[in-house]
């Protein structure tokens, strides 16, 4: 566990394992269906599969969510209401990409009006295989970003801070028309 | 007044009667095939709805014919009385494209109107509506037309994720180990993948 | 004194809209004085896609413009293609058809009760309904292989064959689903929160449902009796005997109410194909399917799914791929011009309660 | 509205739910099995696996990439390719596995893959599930209806009663509508033309004819072989055997789809009107052919449309050779050749008729005409067959009964024929005595799975009431006081296992003789060349193998200007060989004189 060559900056203090143990068990979601996948949040989130037993539940707004689901494929007039909505978001936040079209079109690869490669614009923490996922799939993905969170690695926030511009540039190629206030979380 | 026993070959008969150039099809039962000039669709359809008991707007839809330079106009209607359809067709100019809004006939025309004037760029005289409707800061050709790209967009405009590019073509991998050499004309014929 | 007018844009992120659009209202207070109707957020140009693609590869991708209920998707293209190309589909392949489409359709009245329910707070409902449906989804998992989009129907009939024993395991969910209702009544439809909430509102004026578009059973919620299944039978649906319920009121409550005993409807028709269904092919082959063109030709068919008449206009040029797939929700009509005109006057909380009941689903609009 | 009290209360009945036990799936805890044909990740069975790519094709998200995996190579019925998954693409339709036509590729029902690397979702199945994916396989294209088409359009052919009565063609070819069917089966992979030694462009021509494009599948068809029309009917068709069809279904018929493209073409001038060939002005350079057998007619076809000055010197009095001579008119009608060759003879092919090398014309005269010669003999000379009493009256060999009859010269062989041999050109000869009226018998040493002969020609004579006597060993040819054959001395064998690991070998059976009554015996067990008009010096300059003559890849021999193709250049002694032959020294002539 102690490495001698492990940075200052990396070094995660007793506070950050405790902080992390209680966000990892309180995931709010925000509810914002952007594709189809959003089906299986349903069953998910109700009697059949329970997430709440894993601390999940919904959220109406973006300010009091952790959690930004991209259910799928972004049309690129979502893309922009989600980049606000991820913006709007408070660290700590993160990002779960479902299924194919979010990590390389899926059946929409050809579209004119789909992104291709989520990670592009917004920092994905997890990506759960299928189209669309399971709710087994989808739970399992809340569950390795809790072990993500837990090991401190869940970090997407972060690299879009330190890696905005870069984010913005892809951004914008998509969407001309940019109108919408500096991030400043 | 009009025979209100109409079935299908009844409708074509009283098409006929009222629009001499249409050319009037009975596909099958129920289903009347109408082919009108452009003009006569707006009188066609207040007929039909209101002499026909037409009432109900099934669909419109819009089919571009880019070898003929032809956009096709389709009006869908059902007689819920005498559960017949009508498709009615129209061509007009695909260039500059232009057509009288119909929705003083049934409001949700508009929606349709709003649709065809933003993937065909037809021009709907009447509808005040028209404009951004699906697409948001769209530039260039209308997508549904023919002539647009979407393969060939999406490529330009939307990341690929590398990784992909060890694949090879079966065709191309056997005739390189046979030392086969495919004509050119031949390889109209030999089938290709979606993105090839 | 005259109130003054405020703009308010409720989604595309917000918990009560179906989906992912927008309404952009005019509102006086509380009151509605005008609504648009904003959608494309989910934007796919399934069309375009199609005319990229062969008729095979179509089948894979038209499932998903409707979520909650892709079937009718599957069948429309499959009927639509049979129609142009003149296939001949088995009758074993027919009845099977119509238990697909009658299990989506409960599945997806299963999920329109948590929706509307859910839209008025009510949040025990969908605990209930969607956990039921899930039973639904075992069903289709184990006929199609898939639990929300089954790509089982094509042209020419359905992909595989009944697997063995599932008929009686449908029966056995039908009998659960079955003596769920009084559940759901005592919970929802009996509910005084409800009938208050839906009683007289969301109005479509009778006189001019027809006239406006509108179609299921927001239109027999006007007492309007018609349904594409009676209009116009396709598959089998002329071999059974089932009722098309309607009711007076032409508000929420009728429209929910005409909901509710279709569900007993559709369990029926499922017992009683499962009954009739005839031993023998499911499946009329179509040639190779990488070079399989279709002639020339239109077609313009229509399933009646849960929030109506759905329609597919579908031409083949003579080639391998289509000309133009052309799909026709009924939401495309009830979610625009509808209902920017019942949301006029509407109180800003039943915004979502209204789009409920008019079965709103954008990506059917857009595509 | 009035005030609802029992609307109030109903609701609250919602409590009585919880005294039910929950019906939650307690996942991770517990999973629910998916089911039987639940559609999950990828498996391949990567042996099954031909890399045929119909997958790819098929896939409407370009998900499938073919990819080299270490391991497997292009071969004949293999291309070496194996399908990857980009599940950044997959929508898990399964329409890959459908169509699949080995039934390699199926659904699993593992689902579950969660990660943070987005780079980490290209899946190559059978390969990155190679432990457990076999054991887990889901969707299956073995439990529905496949997607393609498994069985062939039979070929309609004259009763076997009606067959023996005539010489008239057996196979009556299909019809356009059974031709689209037929071709519209095949998939296109291409995997076919490594086996074909020309490397037709097999996917390309059937393809064509599946959309009805007749004239262009003729062109493509002719892009290499200029007797598609004699392969159309007789070619040993090596492609059917790798057809990717073949494997769980009968193989596209591509003879009898390229015997049906070129068949309906009338006469040699529709032949030049469809092709409209391109002929080179003429280059100055002068070729000498000796044997129009096919490879002749292939290397001088596309050496004159390239502008050479192309000579071919034939014994007989006809072209065509084998084809000519040694095929049955039932197989291969005359007017069918007759059409090729004049088609030949139109774009400026010359062909000089009973014109004997060495002996009308010597070899040297030859070599002084023309700047490179190609030697294209076959194997004419019948081999013995090495019995007592072979020269007797009623003895004969089969090249040149067979010759003699499509020569139109009457041969009598009266009632009863025995023929001596397995191969191609036994089953000929047994056909043509049958429809002389002979009774016919074929004695066959070893086994008739064991037969080098065309499973569907010795059908054919099954179907024609030839009695095939297979391990029977002929002892002895005995004939009357006259010299007239009347009987042939046969034992029986059995069949018994080679020691060194070889094909089983026949073992008389001490004491089971017979002997079969007979009018005419015909020896049918292969044939060799004959060298003689090549003067010695060059023999000498040139290596002569086990009957051959010994060619490099581009059919070269050791002196620069002389080539040899055919039957006397390789060892597979079917037509399709000798028209790659053919082909090749085109290539070769063309590099050699004019430099390129």
């Amino acid at each position: 566990m102690m490495n001698p060559n492990i940075n200052e900056k990396d070094k995660r203090r007793i506070r950050d394992i405790v902080q992390d143990f209680a966000r990892k068990h309180s995931l709010w979601v925000l509810a914002y269906g952007t594709g189809c996948g959003a089906i299986e949040i349903p069953p998910t989130m109700t009697s059949r599969y329970d997430a709440e037993r894993f601390g999940i539940r919904g959220s109406a707004t973006p300010r009091q969510a952790d959690v930004l689901l991209i259910t799928g494929y972004l049309a690129t007039k979502t893309l922009k209401r989600v980049i606000r909505t991820y913006e709007q978001m408070q660290a700590p936040k993160y990002v779960i990409g479902f299924g194919s079209c979010t990590i390389n079109g899926g059946m929409y690869w050809d579209s004119y009006n789909t992104i291709n490669a989520l990670d592009r614009y917004l920092p994905v923490d997890v990506y759960i295989n299928g189209c669309m996922p399971r709710p087994e799939s989808v739970i399992q993905g809340f569950i390795k970003l809790q072990s993500l969170i837990a090991e401190g690695k869940a970090d997407g926030a972060d690299k879009y801070q330190e890696n905005l511009e870069w984010y913005r540039e892809n951004q914008k190629k998509i969407i001309h028309n940019w109108k919408m206030p500096d991030y400043n979380w | 007044m009009l025979d209100k026993d109409c079935n299908e070959n009844k409708c074509a008969e009283q098409i006929k009667k009222t629009f001499q150039t249409a050319e009037v099809e009975v596909k099958r039962e129920k289903r009347v095939t109408v082919q009108l000039r452009s003009d006569l669709i707006p009188p066609f359809l207040s007929f039909a709805k209101e002499f026909m008991e037409f009432k109900h707007l099934s669909h419109m839809s819009c089919v571009d014919w880019v070898e003929d330079n032809e956009l096709e106009l389709v009006f869908i209607l059902w007689n819920y009385e005498q559960q017949v359809q009508i498709i009615a067709k129209t061509r007009i100019e695909r260039v500059n494209a232009q057509f009288v809004s119909v929705k003083k006939f049934w409001n949700q025309a508009e929606t349709y109107e709003r649709e065809f004037h933003e993937m065909y760029g037809v021009n709907f005289v009447g509808n005040d509506r028209l404009g951004e409707f699906i697409l948001e800061d769209w530039e260039g050709v209308p997508p549904m037309l023919r002539d647009f790209d979407s393969i060939k967009y999406s490529k330009e405009t939307f990341y690929q994720r590398p990784g992909r590019e060890d694949a090879q073509n079966v065709r191309a991998t056997i005739a390189k180990h046979s030392g086969e050499e495919v004509p050119g004309f031949a390889k109209d014929y030999t089938i290709r993948n979606i993105e090839d | 004194m005259r109130e003054k007018e405020t703009t308010l844009y409720l989604g595309p992120q917000h918990p009560g809209i179906t989906g992912n659009m927008m309404v952009k209202l005019k509102v006086a207070g509380d009151t509605i004085v005008k609504a648009e109707t904003h959608v494309g957020y989910l934007h796919r140009a399934f069309e375009k896609l199609m005319e990229n693609r062969t008729w095979t590869q179509c089948f894979p991708i038209v499932c998903r413009i409707c979520v909650p209920e892709p079937d009718p998707n599957e069948e429309n293209l499959a009927r639509a293609i049979e129609e142009i190309e003149g296939r001949e589909v088995p009758e074993r392949a027919k009845y099977i058809r119509v238990m697909v489409l009658e299990l989506a359709r409960l599945a997806s009245y299963q999920l329109w009760m948590g929706g509307q329910s859910g839209s008025m707070g009510l949040y025990t409902m969908p605990q209930w309904t969607v956990g039921d449906r899930d039973y639904i989804l075992d069903l289709f998992e184990e006929l199609t292989g898939g639990r929300i989009y089954h790509m089982y129907i094509w042209a020419g009939g359905v992909r595989r064959d009944l697997p063995d024993g599932l008929k009686g395991r449908v029966l056995n969910v039908l009998k659960y689903l079955e003596n769920r209702l009084p559940d759901y009544d005592k919970l929802m439809f009996q509910n005084a929160m409800f009938r208050k909430r839906a009683e007289g509102v969301g109005i479509i004026p009778k006189e001019k449902a027809i006239e406006w578009g509108v179609v299921g059973s927001p239109l027999r919620g006007c007492g309007i009796k018609h349904d594409v299944r009676i209009d116009e039978p396709y598959e089998v649906y002329d071999k059974l005997e089932f009722e098309v319920p309607t009711h007076e009121g032409n508000d929420i409550w009728s429209r929910a109410m005409v909901r509710r005993q279709e569900i007993e409807q559709s369990i029926s028709i499922i017992r009683q194909v499962l009954d009739k269904m005839p031993e023998g092919e499911y499946y009329n082959k179509i040639p190779n399917p990488l070079n399989w063109t279709i002639p020339a030709g239109d077609a313009f068919v229509k399933t009646e799914s849960v929030r109506g008449e759905f329609g597919y206009y579908v031409v083949s040029d003579g080639s391998d791929k289509p000309r133009r797939v052309h799909v026709r929700g009924p939401a495309y009509v009830h979610g625009v011009t509808v209902l920017e005109e019942i949301l006029k006057g509407a109180n800003i909380s039943d915004v979502s309660f209204i789009m409920n009941s008019l079965g709103t689903c954008p990506p059917e609009i857009e595509r | 509205m009035a005030f609802d009290l029992k609307g109030i209360l109903t609701p609250f009945a919602a409590l009585s739910q919880g005294t039910k036990p929950p019906h939650t799936v307690k996942y991770p805890a517990e999973q629910k099995e998916t089911a039987h044909r639940y559609r999950g990740m990828h498996h391949n069975d990567l042996e099954e696996c031909i890399g045929c790519g119909t997958c790819s094709t098929i896939c409407q998200n370009g998900a499938i990439d073919m990819i080299h995996i270490d391991g497997y190579e292009t071969n004949n019925g293999d291309s070496g390719l194996r399908p990857r998954v980009d599940n950044g693409r997959c929508c898990w339709c399964a329409l890959c596995v459908d169509v699949c036509p080995t039934g390699s590729l199926n659904l699993t029902s593992d689902y579950i893959y969660v990660t943070e690397d987005p780079d980490s979702f290209l899946w190559t199945p059978g390969v990155d599930n190679a432990k457990d994916g076999k054991e887990k396989l889901s969707w299956q294209s073995s439990e529905g209806k496949r997607l393609l088409d498994y069985e062939r359009v039979p070929m309609k052919e004259l009763e076997g009663t009606e067959r023996v009565k005539s010489f008239a063609e057996v196979v009556l070819g299909y019809t356009e509508d059974e031709a689209r069917k037929e071709a519209d089966r095949c998939i296109a992979c291409g995997i076919c033309t490594d086996i074909c030694p020309v490397h037709m462009h097999i996917p390309e021509y059937i393809n064509a004819i599946a959309r009805g494009e007749d004239d262009d599948a003729v062109r493509i068809i002719y892009d290499n072989n200029p007797l598609g029309e004699m392969c159309g009917k007789v070619c040993t068709r090596r492609c059917e055997t790798t057809c990717a069809i073949n494997h769980k279904g009968d193989p596209v018929a591509i003879r009898w789809l390229k015997e049906y493209v070129t068949a309906r073409v009338k006469n040699a001038d529709v032949i030049k009107e469809i092709l409209n060939p391109d002929i080179a002005e003429p280059n100055g350079h002068s070729v000498g052919i000796i044997g129009a057998g096919p490879s002749g007619l292939t290397a001088a076809y596309y050496l004159a449309l390239k502008g050479f000055d192309v000579t071919i010197y034939e014994s007989k009095a006809h072209a065509g050779g084998m084809i000519m001579y040694g095929i049955p008119k039932y197989r291969l009608p005359l007017d069918s050749i007759d059409k090729q060759v004049d088609y030949m003879l139109s774009i400026g092919v010359k062909i000089k008729y009973n014109t004997k090398v060495g002996t009308d014309i010597t070899f040297n005269e030859l070599k002084e005409k023309h700047e490179a010669i190609m030697i294209g003999i076959g194997f004419e000379v019948p081999y013995p067959i090495g019995l007592t009493g072979e020269d007797a009256k009623g003895s004969i060999q089969a090249v040149n009964f067979l010759y003699n009859i499509n020569s139109g010269i009457n041969v009598d062989i009266g009632d009863k024929v025995a023929v001596i041999g397995g191969g191609n050109v036994a089953i000929d000869a047994a056909r043509v005595s049958k429809r002389m009226g002979a009774e016919v018998t074929i004695l066959y040493r070893r086994r008739v799975e064991d037969m080098p002969a065309d499973w569907e020609e010795i059908e054919g004579a099954e179907h024609e009431n030839v009695i095939i006597h297979p391990q029977a060993i002929p002892l002895e040819v005995i004939s009357d006081e006259n010299g007239k054959v009347t009987g042939v001395k046969y034992a029986n064998a059995e069949m018994i296992a080679d020691d060194k690991g070889g094909r089983p070998r026949p073992k008389i059976i001490e004491g089971d003789e017979h002997i079969l009554p007979l009018t005419t015996l015909i020896g049918a067990i292969g044939q060799e060349a004959d060298y003689s008009f090549i003067p010695d010096d060059i023999k000498e300059q040139i290596e002569i193998s086990r009957g051959r003559i010994v060619v490099d890849e581009n059919q070269a021999t050791a002196l620069p200007w002389l080539f040899a193709t055919g039957d006397i250049a390789n060892r597979q002694a079917d037509a399709i060989s000798a028209i790659a032959d053919g082909y090749r020294a085109v290539k070769s002539i063309e590099k050699l004189l004019l430099k390129k």
